[in-house]
């Protein structure tokens, strides 16, 4: 491996090169023409319940290429559930999707990264056991070989995964294992794994939680990167500074309902902190 | 070190093997200038057949074995190693035997006549009931040979016929339903589904049991369960016959509990084995079989019927 | 809104009682009870006294134990030696007893070395961290060895001048005609269900399987409890042992093999949760239950004895289905 | 129970009223005469290694009655290992601490508690098997009986911390299990902790990550509350608002190292930011 | 600073060797390496063509089971059923082929019975969420009785037209002198360590026991993997029993009996962690290795028999004591 340090204007051409391999396809999609925005993702009426919980109630929304939505509300009130479907990791109970206009029905987390959605989950979902490599490949391990006896391609891997982390600005080695990682390699692991192919729509729940200042600067500003891609970006977040740096738009849940969605110059921390808390009744 | 004269036997965990270690102990004791050992050995638990196989393997790959005498567990199983180690020492069994096409493989066979054993269990059962009646038989281990022989001179002597494995009325007796039992070489297990035949059939007429667990292993609740029945056992009305004349199984005869024992003489097996393997070793002609005999016990001759 | 905090935090999510026909040891009771019917129908034998005699006797040595090993599944671990436990105390006790020391003196010696076993185990599980299986397992082979070391492998049959004493403690009815290990049995489970419930050391142990790391930081003494859960366990398994011997009238080295296995399912059928953190004594009985009905009612029914694993196994399976079919349909 | 309503200007004197039962002594300790602050807690070249790790190294700082201090850092800078030998979790492997003036070596979690030291853990240590009373009460169940036979004085604890529930405005039953709580539910049982004695110092390790708004103003409320009450409080946070709202004080760890001690007039977010990232070296 | 996030990026951490040198497979591997030298010493009979032939065979039996055990422990299961599956194939086998049907038809029915098997226990783990322990502890007693059912008790010890061939296969040595069976388990542990280490299967297991939820966020098809895992576990019982009928030329009932601790414990010596997401195939082997030479070793020296399990359960112990120790160490 090169061992000569990475100058950072190359860094976008670097990272593109990584899609170009994963994708065959260098091409940043989704981005309308000169700035107008194309709704990538329409949710209609979508609910989802889990027995008697109403976890998500009637939630119709649509998420725009280029765009960061955050997405706020109390513990509880569905937001995990919600991101979860979009992601294939649930089914709705009722509603439907559609992804640039078609609608789509997944039935697992591999359909829904085939069709360009990436989630970054609350808990991270690494294994510690794994390296960081194979926790960022779980799930589309790289393989060579012929015909049907293909074996894992770790030297690829390990390449690949080194080549995020450089992007992350992350000082993460990809060959040690994450039980002995902190915080915030933790958290460059689960976002490199959203890096691995040319996402139209990145989810993340909770992306800046318990991670230190010095990381939440980092993970905001690859937020605003994946934008500057043209990719929809959905923030969840209960650090209000955050999702009014960055998004561009906000979405307040309430018990399983959506009860604000209104673009951020139009709105304010006390309005988003009243409608959390149901002060405000909805607007 | 002294050359060994190896005893295998199934399983540790069997105090009739243990009897025959106090034989060979006691042979040790007695030729303590003797230029041979007496060497007993065997895998822990008597199911551990491939256990004792290669415990088997071991002793005849020991540059002091001189002899070994095996109690196979397996009979096939021990064949099959003996075939492949072809040892260059003498081996013989000892109280259980080999299969008859393998006899070739040992010299001879040392212990009790098993099928015999069985069929004197039989007679017993058919004097005190000559016309026949319910029966239960009360296995051991599923696997064990020498219990399969058994019962079979039980079921053979009973009938009148050869080879039947369950009675359907044949000579008078008739197996139950749930029968027959297999306790594992488990006292309590074996008192506890007497208990469960006996309730389910109030009229059974004998129980044959062809190891002596629920007798030594579990002696008081096999009185607790045959002390209301001791009037019908000394008149004959129920009868049960039993293996074996270990622990506290002569008492129970004494109390009337049992119409008879067969025993056999482990701890003869173990004080004959080393000198008939020194014969082995010495070339001279060895009897094949050579049968240990059989003890005998009813209530009436508990205190003469054990050999000492 | 109308409800005020107060009512909110007054209130009960679910009545004890409606949590108990909720859980599973309720299943498995029920399907005991409809056994216990079902049997009496169809065999004049079963509901008898005398069978129901043995039945309950029958039931007492796997269900002492489990009440020890509910403990231990509670703190999330396992006790694999208790079988050989069982037989290494019955061995100790009679050696003593033979050796002409009178019963108190038996009953120390075997109670001092189930006690001795099991904090050896408890050591090494919660002092040096070693994974409670392979301990256990360890000492499943060790202390059947001893047994066989220490009895030379024989029967022993005579307990010396106290004889007929260990007999009737084991073997005797003293109350209302009761078999005299039911009532240890149902004197342990109570005295085990008032200590889980109702001291300190019932709510640790149901914290240490809840949350060890958790347990640790607030201060509860965990190492010291695991201890005395394993302790516990051993001890059960002691106790079991000396009640049997009382019973049998003879130890061998091989009683009490293979019974971890049994007992283990007895407390899982009765609903404790081998991950830790869920378990009660009531259910240890349960569980123990429901195996010696099935195993009581095939010899009732005539059932092929090479049938009777099938339908032991089968039980033990489907006393869990129960419990998985009601959280499928609470998570869908 | 009572159903009435609970009035909220009572709130204060109740909750006493349950310290008072605790305690047995309802006297507020620790807040100095006419506001002059005493130091509570001091530590003198406090190092704490694992290993070959050097979690903490030689750090010595002072906590006085009725301040609050922002204690902030990078992920793994040793916040949680520093406030977790305060508490009596760990023994540092150097260093002295002294309490009201006396040295103080703690073995267990209980003496620590002894001493008057509360901590919040940053995973909050619940046990989900355990009720919501059970969890609050670990470690120091309330008992009733006479002589050495003790039973668990399940009313009392119930009441108990159904009132401190209530002084936390949190719908926390009781009764129910920590199992089926939400995030908030959940924090709340973890701080009910510190309120069943007198405490002289609450450590809180992280209280408000992945609540939502509305719960974090309740937790900065409940600190303003404990100063109020001369109770010194530190406060592990990554969200710079918070420390810059309710702190008196931060300090500053990087690796294991103490860069900053002053007084939150005196500093900023921007320099607390280049402390943890060490784009400041040390004021 | 000087050094570059290129660098710290594509440093290592830890060698391959220094990883293997520190893990517990490697402890195990010195212990079985010195024993064996002491032996060889200590005994005239321990380094002799014969007994390193019998040795090497019998290790082989429980170490083909441990591979398939390694899987699932790995996953964080446990599969009790294995002996009794030994047994019900060793059966469904004998009787095939007693009935006149070639060796292939037998091999494959054994084959298909343990696939079968398997996949009822995986089915019930990973679509129902049955625990694990419970699941297999009741197919540990269902298939022995169906084994009793199938063969009606008896001794199987002719296998028909292929009766030789079937010997050959188990009792043989068709390479350089090496026992049939060894060669068998070099090829299955080969199989095994290559699955686990290099393909997209073995990936999941690891992934599976590391952190299961997060597999099943990220997409792993957990359940179906869990399943193959199971049936894995089964075939190579079935495998060990086909290959043990043909050493032993007979199969009885209780063949393989208590065969299920043996291996969890082979596993967990060689580094298999009961919590899942640690193992190795080689670490399998070597576990098995240790328990057959202690066992040998016995024999050998003259050790009274009654201390054999003393020595076998301390040894169990002892193995997880290297690493327990590392461990401690490292922590403080
Ligand atoms: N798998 C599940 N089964 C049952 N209930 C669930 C499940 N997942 C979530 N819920 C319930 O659905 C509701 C919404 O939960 P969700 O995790 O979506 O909230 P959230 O907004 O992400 O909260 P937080 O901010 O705490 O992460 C909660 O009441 C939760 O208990
Ligand atoms: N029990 C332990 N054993 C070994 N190392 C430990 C232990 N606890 C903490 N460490 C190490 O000590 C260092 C400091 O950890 P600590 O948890 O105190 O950090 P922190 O400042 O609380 O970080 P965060 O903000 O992520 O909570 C880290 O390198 C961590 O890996
Ligand atoms: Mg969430
Ligand atoms: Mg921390």
């Amino acid at each position: 491996m090169s061992v000569i340090a990475f100058p950072g204007g190359d860094r976008r051409s670097e990272i593109a090169g990584v899609w170009l391999i994963a994708n065959g396809d260098g091409k940043p999609a989704g981005s309308g023409e000169d700035g107008r925005l194309a709704a990538v993702l329409e949710l209609t009426n979508i609910s989802k319940h889990f027995g008697a919980i109403q976890a998500v109630n009637d939630v119709s929304f649509s998420l725009e290429a280029g765009q960061v939505v955050g997405l706020m509300g109390d513990n509880g009130a569905g937001k995990s559930t919600l991101v979860k479907m979009i992601a294939g990791n649930f089914r709705p109970s009722e509603g439907t999707m559609r992804l640039e206009g078609k609608e789509i029905v997944m039935h697992r987390p591999v359909e829904a990264r085939q069709h360009g959605i990436e989630i970054v989950h609350q808990d991270l979902a690494l294994c510690n056991n794994l390296t960081a490599a194979a926790n960022v490949f779980l799930g589309r391990e790289l393989r060579r070989g012929i015909g049907p006896l293909k074996v894992l391609d770790y030297k690829t891997m390990y390449r690949r995964a080194g080549e995020i982390f450089k992007e992350l600005k992350s000082e993460t080695r990809p060959r040690d294992l994450v039980k002995q990682m902190s915080g915030g390699q933790r958290q460059a692991v689960a976002i490199g794994r959203t890096m691995l192919s040319e996402a139209k729509i990145v989810l993340m729940d909770e992306p800046t939680a318990a991670i230190s200042v010095r990381q939440v600067a980092e993970v905001l500003n690859l937020i605003r990167e994946l934008r500057g891609r043209g990719i929809a970006v959905v923030l969840i977040s209960h650090r209000m500074p955050d999702v009014f740096t960055v998004a561009d738009r906000v979405i307040v849940m309430r018990r399983g309902r959506k009860v604000a969605d209104k673009s951020i110059a139009a709105s304010s921390p006390e309005e988003v902190t009243g409608l959390i808390t149901g002060a405000i009744e909805q607007v | 070190a002294k050359k060994q004269l190896v005893i295998v036997v199934k399983g540790l965990d069997n105090p009739f093997f243990e009897a025959i270690n106090q034989g060979c102990q006691k042979w040790n004791k007695e030729n303590a200038s003797a230029e041979y050992e007496c060497f007993y050995t065997g895998p822990a638990s008597t199911s551990d057949e491939a256990g004792e196989a290669q415990i088997v393997q071991d002793m005849l790959g020991k540059a002091d074995t001189a002899a070994i005498a095996i109690s196979p567990s397996n009979a096939k199983l021990i064949a099959q190693t003996l075939k492949t180690a072809n040892p260059s020492v003498p081996v013989m069994t000892l109280d259980a035997d080999l299969a008859a096409d393998d006899a070739a493989l040992r010299k001879t066979y040392l212990g009790t006549d098993n099928y015999l054993m069985g069929a004197r269990i039989g007679e017993y059962i058919k004097k005190a009931k000559p016309k026949g009646g319910t029966i239960c038989t009360i296995e051991g281990n599923p696997g064990a040979d020498n219990i399969l022989r058994r019962a079979q001179g039980m079921r053979d002597t009973l009938s009148g016929k050869k080879g039947l494995t369950a009675l359907k009325g044949e000579g008078g007796w008739t197996e139950v339903a749930g029968c027959p039992v297999f306790t594992n070489d488990d006292g309590a297990k074996g008192v506890q589904a007497m208990t469960d035949i006996l309730a389910a059939n109030p009229k059974l007429d004998a129980f044959g049991i062809m190891g002596g667990w629920p007798l030594f292993g579990a002696p008081q609740p096999y009185r607790d369960l045959f002390k209301p029945m001791a009037d019908k056992i000394g008149k004959n009305e129920f009868v049960v016959g039993a293996a074996d004349t270990i622990g506290d199984e002569v008492a129970i005869a004494k109390e009337g509990l049992v119409t008879a024992l067969v025993g056999q003489r482990p701890f003869e097996m173990g004080y004959k084995a080393p000198t008939v393997m020194m014969d082995l070793i010495a070339g001279k002609k060895v009897d094949d079989p050579v049968f240990t005999g059989l003890d005998e016990c009813t209530k009436d001759t508990v205190d003469t019927c054990i050999q000492k | 809104m109308a409800i005020t905090l107060d009512q909110t935090i007054a209130q009960k999510q679910r009545s004890r009682l409606s949590e108990f026909v909720g859980s599973q040891t309720f299943w498995v009771l029920i399907a005991v009870v409809l056994a216990c019917i079902f049997l009496s129908f169809a065999t004049d034998s079963f509901a008898t006294a005398k069978n129901l005699y043995n039945i309950t006797r029958n039931v007492t040595f796997v269900a002492i134990i489990a009440l020890g090993m509910t403990l231990v599944i509670i703190t999330g671990g396992i006790d694999l030696s208790v079988g050989s436990v069982l037989c290494l105390c019955s061995m100790v006790l009679a050696i003593t007893m033979n050796a002409g020391y009178s019963i108190e003196i038996g009953i120390a010696a075997a109670v001092g070395t189930a006690l001795l076993v099991g904090a050896f185990n408890g050591v090494l599980i919660a002092y040096l961290d070693f994974p409670p299986f392979v301990v256990t397992l360890g000492m499943l082979s060790v202390a059947r060895s001893l047994a066989m070391v220490a009895s030379n492998n024989t029967v022993v049959f005579q307990f010396g001048p106290d004889h007929d004493k260990l007999l009737a403690l084991g073997g005797g009815a003293w109350l209302f005609g009761i078999a005299n290990p039911v009532l240890y049995m149902v004197i342990l489970a109570l005295l085990t269900g008032f200590v889980l419930r109702w001291t300190r050391f019932g709510r640790y142990v149901f914290a240490i399987g809840g949350n060890e790391h958790a347990a640790t930081l607030t201060g509860v003494p965990v190492r010291r409890i695991k201890v005395i859960v394993y302790m516990i366990s051993a001890l059960s398994a002691g106790i079991a042992g000396i009640v049997q011997t009382g019973w049998l009238g003879a130890v061998t080295t091989n009683i009490g093999a293979g019974m971890e296995l049994q007992v283990i399912a007895a407390a899982v059928i009765g609903g404790a949760n081998l991950a830790g953190g869920v378990g009660t004594a009531f259910g240890a009985l349960v569980g123990a239950a429901l195996i010696e009905v099935i195993r009581n009612s095939l010899g009732l029914l005539g059932i092929n004895a090479f049938w009777q694993g099938t339908f032991i196994g089968g039980a033990i399976v489907l006393a869990v289905l129960f419990d998985r079919i009601r959280n499928l349909r609470q998570s869908e």
